[in-house]
């Protein structure tokens, strides 16, 4: 009985608790990321397993007596910089395929290779020039 | 053990859980952002219960606050050019407000498809259940906090977060400036910015707001930097708030960007991973190393890198935000 | 000892005024209700809140620390609720309200 | 005669709004400075990123479109803080009171209201505090008609909105009251 007791008490610490959290958010990232197909939700999908390895990070550098690992917590400080930028870079990587494509969702399944494929090389220069030249047209007279 | 504690931690854990689920499994991606917002303020507060106050303030400012920002935006530029394209007209003007054609359209995609619904969650359970395995069997150790602490004296902060971040570890933190202008220069590579597509509301409460609130967010931003040498803060957060000025300026007039163009803006952005590299080949060439400091000068140098890595983290920010190369310069 | 007390009764006071926007936010019908009873509630939960830890402060700096938190939050909390007031105004509810 | 006089007024309101551009720096400086005591204490203010922080914050208020100017009237700023104190927490009681009752009583509805304020420091003030009385929400202003949001389409909103325009024009000099003298002392 205090054995089982003890046992409680060990996995209920936030040392054990907040890891076995982070995977369980790393898992439903996982699934997420399978699931969905609007590169959107995927970006999302991908912040919570990121999220889920911080969780992890932190969970065991709380571990134990005394002050927490800081080297953990600074890879984490790190780690929360670069998912922004990246998660940006994915986002405007999003809008641009959106720009060329008309949308932003991947389905599943072998490439078809039949289907009509929409000429993008040529709509690619229109949508790099055109907002350029309309742009620096309203930059002129503001 | 205290009860309370660890009922605030299942309830915490539980949330957090939940509303990422809620998250992943919404068909409206508007819905899914705001999920995602809430998501992150809860992290927030479990890295405080984690005894983590610098990754919290990180996480509100950063994961909570800019990430929601570009992802509201990245929707509301998906939907204008849905638009455009489905009107069959290029490049009109951003959708006004107060037109009667003002979108409605949420952005949508649809439930998942059944077929990939057991192999998705068997994958996903070995996963999880693997790592559940190995964290639970993982050896007691102390870390690395004791070797950290050994050495704070010579570090030249009293915070050691900050004395990992731009002493003992200096090599995460350069890498990682330079990963966040890589990321700037893949946005930019794109294209040139389009319009923000969202014209700033009209009436007086938003300018007096900025009025008030962007002083007070650079002095803030700066006091959070100054603080990075002996309490919770830094380069990081100190460089997300001043960032979440810049966005805030740049959506309440979005007409006449507030960003210097061209040489300026690039040397801000730039100056962070430029002047840790001097310092670091001064550091080189002197005998202490790449990245190393003489003792004595480590904390103006730390400062001087901090100073410099939060102007360039706040631009970054905001010309991510903005995404694509100024308007103007044609190079 | 009347400190302490004071400033459990005051979170106290201020966490039923939280309870009650959160609930106004579930029920109210509609966006500008929602929005009635987000702000003010929530306004004066976290006036409460801050009242309560003044009696902790250290002193002067730390009361005015607690006053200005509670200003920018008065300031954010009242431009955001007319933002989205505004912007359902001209755009109607969000779709997901429907 | 007219026409001589424009050149020396616009040259005065140059120099003036020179003036104010000065002085609007300085008042953000003094409350930068203020602020970093707030945040860091007595001890830090001789920090060399104190002066930094001053400093950004003067510079983006230049930088930041120029409001109106604020004239205020101390002497009733008390009476105007305590007004909204007392109006805001019975605000909060009001909407709290309302979401916790099982009836759910509230009668939402649209209402206009013509203010008499002058674009500025006041308007803006009186359209934020307005979010904070009971049961109103400021919507939109077009001119001077403000579209509101009342929870209780019954209740005397009317009344409550006369007593804040009137508190809150006592607290700021109306340029126009100024303008008004000055024409009937010219001629």
């Amino acid at each position: 009985m205090n054995g089982l007791a003890e046992t409680v008490a060990h996995t209920l610490a936030p040392g054990l608790l907040y890891p076995t959290g982070g995977a369980i958010l790393f898992a439903l990232g996982l699934y997420g990321l399978i699931r969905r197909h609007h590169l959107v939700l995927r970006i999302l999908a991908l912040n919570i397993m990121g999220s889920g390895v911080f969780m992890v990070l932190l969970g065991v550098a709380a571990r134990g007596e005394g002050a927490p690992d800081p080297v953990a917590q600074a890879l984490t400080l790190t780690g929360i910089v670069v998912a922004v930028s990246a998660t940006a870079f994915a986002l405007a990587l999003v809008v641009h395929l959106t720009r060329l494509t008309g949308h932003a969702v991947m389905l599943p399944g072998p490439p078809d290779d039949d289907a009509p494929v929409e000429d993008i090389s040529r709509e690619a220069h229109h949508a790099d020039g055109g907002p350029a030249e309309s742009s620096a047209g309203e930059d002129r007279s503001a | 053990m205290n009860v309370l504690l660890v009922l605030f931690d299942l309830v915490l854990l539980a949330g957090i859980v939940g509303v990422a689920w809620r998250c992943l499994a919404s068909t409206d991606l508007f819905r899914a952002v705001v999920l995602f917002i809430t998501f992150g303020l809860l992290l927030a507060l479990a890295w405080v219960r984690l005894e983590a106050p610098d990754i919290a303030l990180a996480e509100a400012a950063i994961g909570a606050g800019i990430t929601g920002a570009l992802l509201l935006v990245t929707l509301e530029r998906l939907r204008s050019i849905m638009a455009e394209r489905r009107s069959g007209r290029r490049h009109t003007p951003p959708p006004d407000p107060t037109g009667p054609h003002a979108l409605l359209r949420a952005l949508h995609d649809p439930p998942p498809e059944r077929r990939t619904f057991l192999p998705a969650l068997t994958f996903a359970l070995v996963v999880g259940g693997l790592l559940v395995t190995a964290l639970w069997h993982q050896p007691q150790s102390v870390g690395l906090e004791p070797v950290v602490d050994a050495h704070m004296d010579i570090s030249g902060v009293d915070h050691p977060i900050t004395a990992v971040l731009l002493n003992f570890r200096a090599y995460d933190t350069f890498l990682e400036l330079a990963i966040v202008l890589i990321a700037l220069l893949g946005a930019w590579s794109l294209g040139r910015h389009d319009l923000i597509p969202a014209r700033p509301a009209p009436g007086p409460i938003l300018p007096g707001t900025l009025r008030l609130l962007v002083p007070v967010a650079v002095v803030t931003g700066v006091y959070v930097l100054w603080a990075g040498s002996h309490a919770p803060g830094g380069a990081f957060q100190a460089g997300a708030i001043l960032g979440a000025a810049g966005i805030l300026l740049v959506l309440a007039r979005p007409r006449q960007l507030p960003m210097a163009p061209g040489t300026p803006l690039r040397l801000g952005i730039t100056a962070g991973v430029v002047l840790f590299l001097l310092v670091g080949t001064y550091g080189l060439v002197a005998g202490h190393g790449f990245l190393g400091y003489a003792d004595a000068w480590a904390y103006p140098l730390i400062i001087l890198i901090e100073v410099a890595a939060t102007l360039s983290i706040a631009l970054t920010l905001v010309a991510l935000f903005v995404a694509g190369r100024p308007a103007g310069d044609d190079t | 000892m009347i400190a302490n007390a004071l400033t459990v009764i005051l979170i106290f006071a201020g966490l039923v005024f939280f309870a009650a926007g959160t609930a106004g936010l579930l029920r109210f019908p509609d966006v500008y209700s929602r929005l009635h009873a987000l702000t003010k509630a929530d306004n004066v939960g976290l006036g409460l809140v801050i009242l309560g830890l003044m009696f902790q402060a250290g002193g002067p700096a730390d009361i005015l620390k607690l006053l200005l938190i509670w200003v920018l939050v008065l300031a954010a909390g009242t431009t955001a609720a007319h933002m989205v007031a505004q912007r359902t105004w001209t755009h109607g509810e969000f779709e997901s309200d429907r | 005669m007219a026409r001589a006089s424009v050149p020396s007024n616009a040259g005065r309101r140059f120099a003036g709004r020179g003036r104010s551009r000065a002085r609007r720096a300085l008042a953000t400086a003094a409350a930068a400075t203020l602020l970093w005591w707030i945040l860091a204490g007595s001890a830090a203010l001789l920090e060399p990123l104190a002066l930094l922080a001053i400093v950004l914050a003067a510079v983006a208020s230049l930088l930041l479109p120029a409001g109106r100017p604020l004239p205020l009237r101390p002497v009733a700023l008390p009476g105007l803080l305590g007004f909204f104190l007392r109006s805001s927490f019975l605000g909060g009681l009001d909407v709290a009171r309302r979401a916790l009752d099982p009836h759910l009583p509230i009668r939402p509805d649209f209402l206009t209201y013509r203010t008499e304020l002058a674009h500025g420091p006041p308007l803006t003030l009186f359209m934020a505090v307005v979010s904070l009385l009971p049961g109103t929400l400021s919507v939109r202003l077009e001119g001077r008609l403000l579209t509101l949001h009342v929870l209780d389409r019954d209740a005397d909103t009317r009344a409550a909105l006369i007593a804040l325009e009137q508190r809150i024009r006592k607290a700021f000099h109306d340029p126009r009251d100024r303008q008004a003298s000055d024409d009937g002392a010219a001629p």
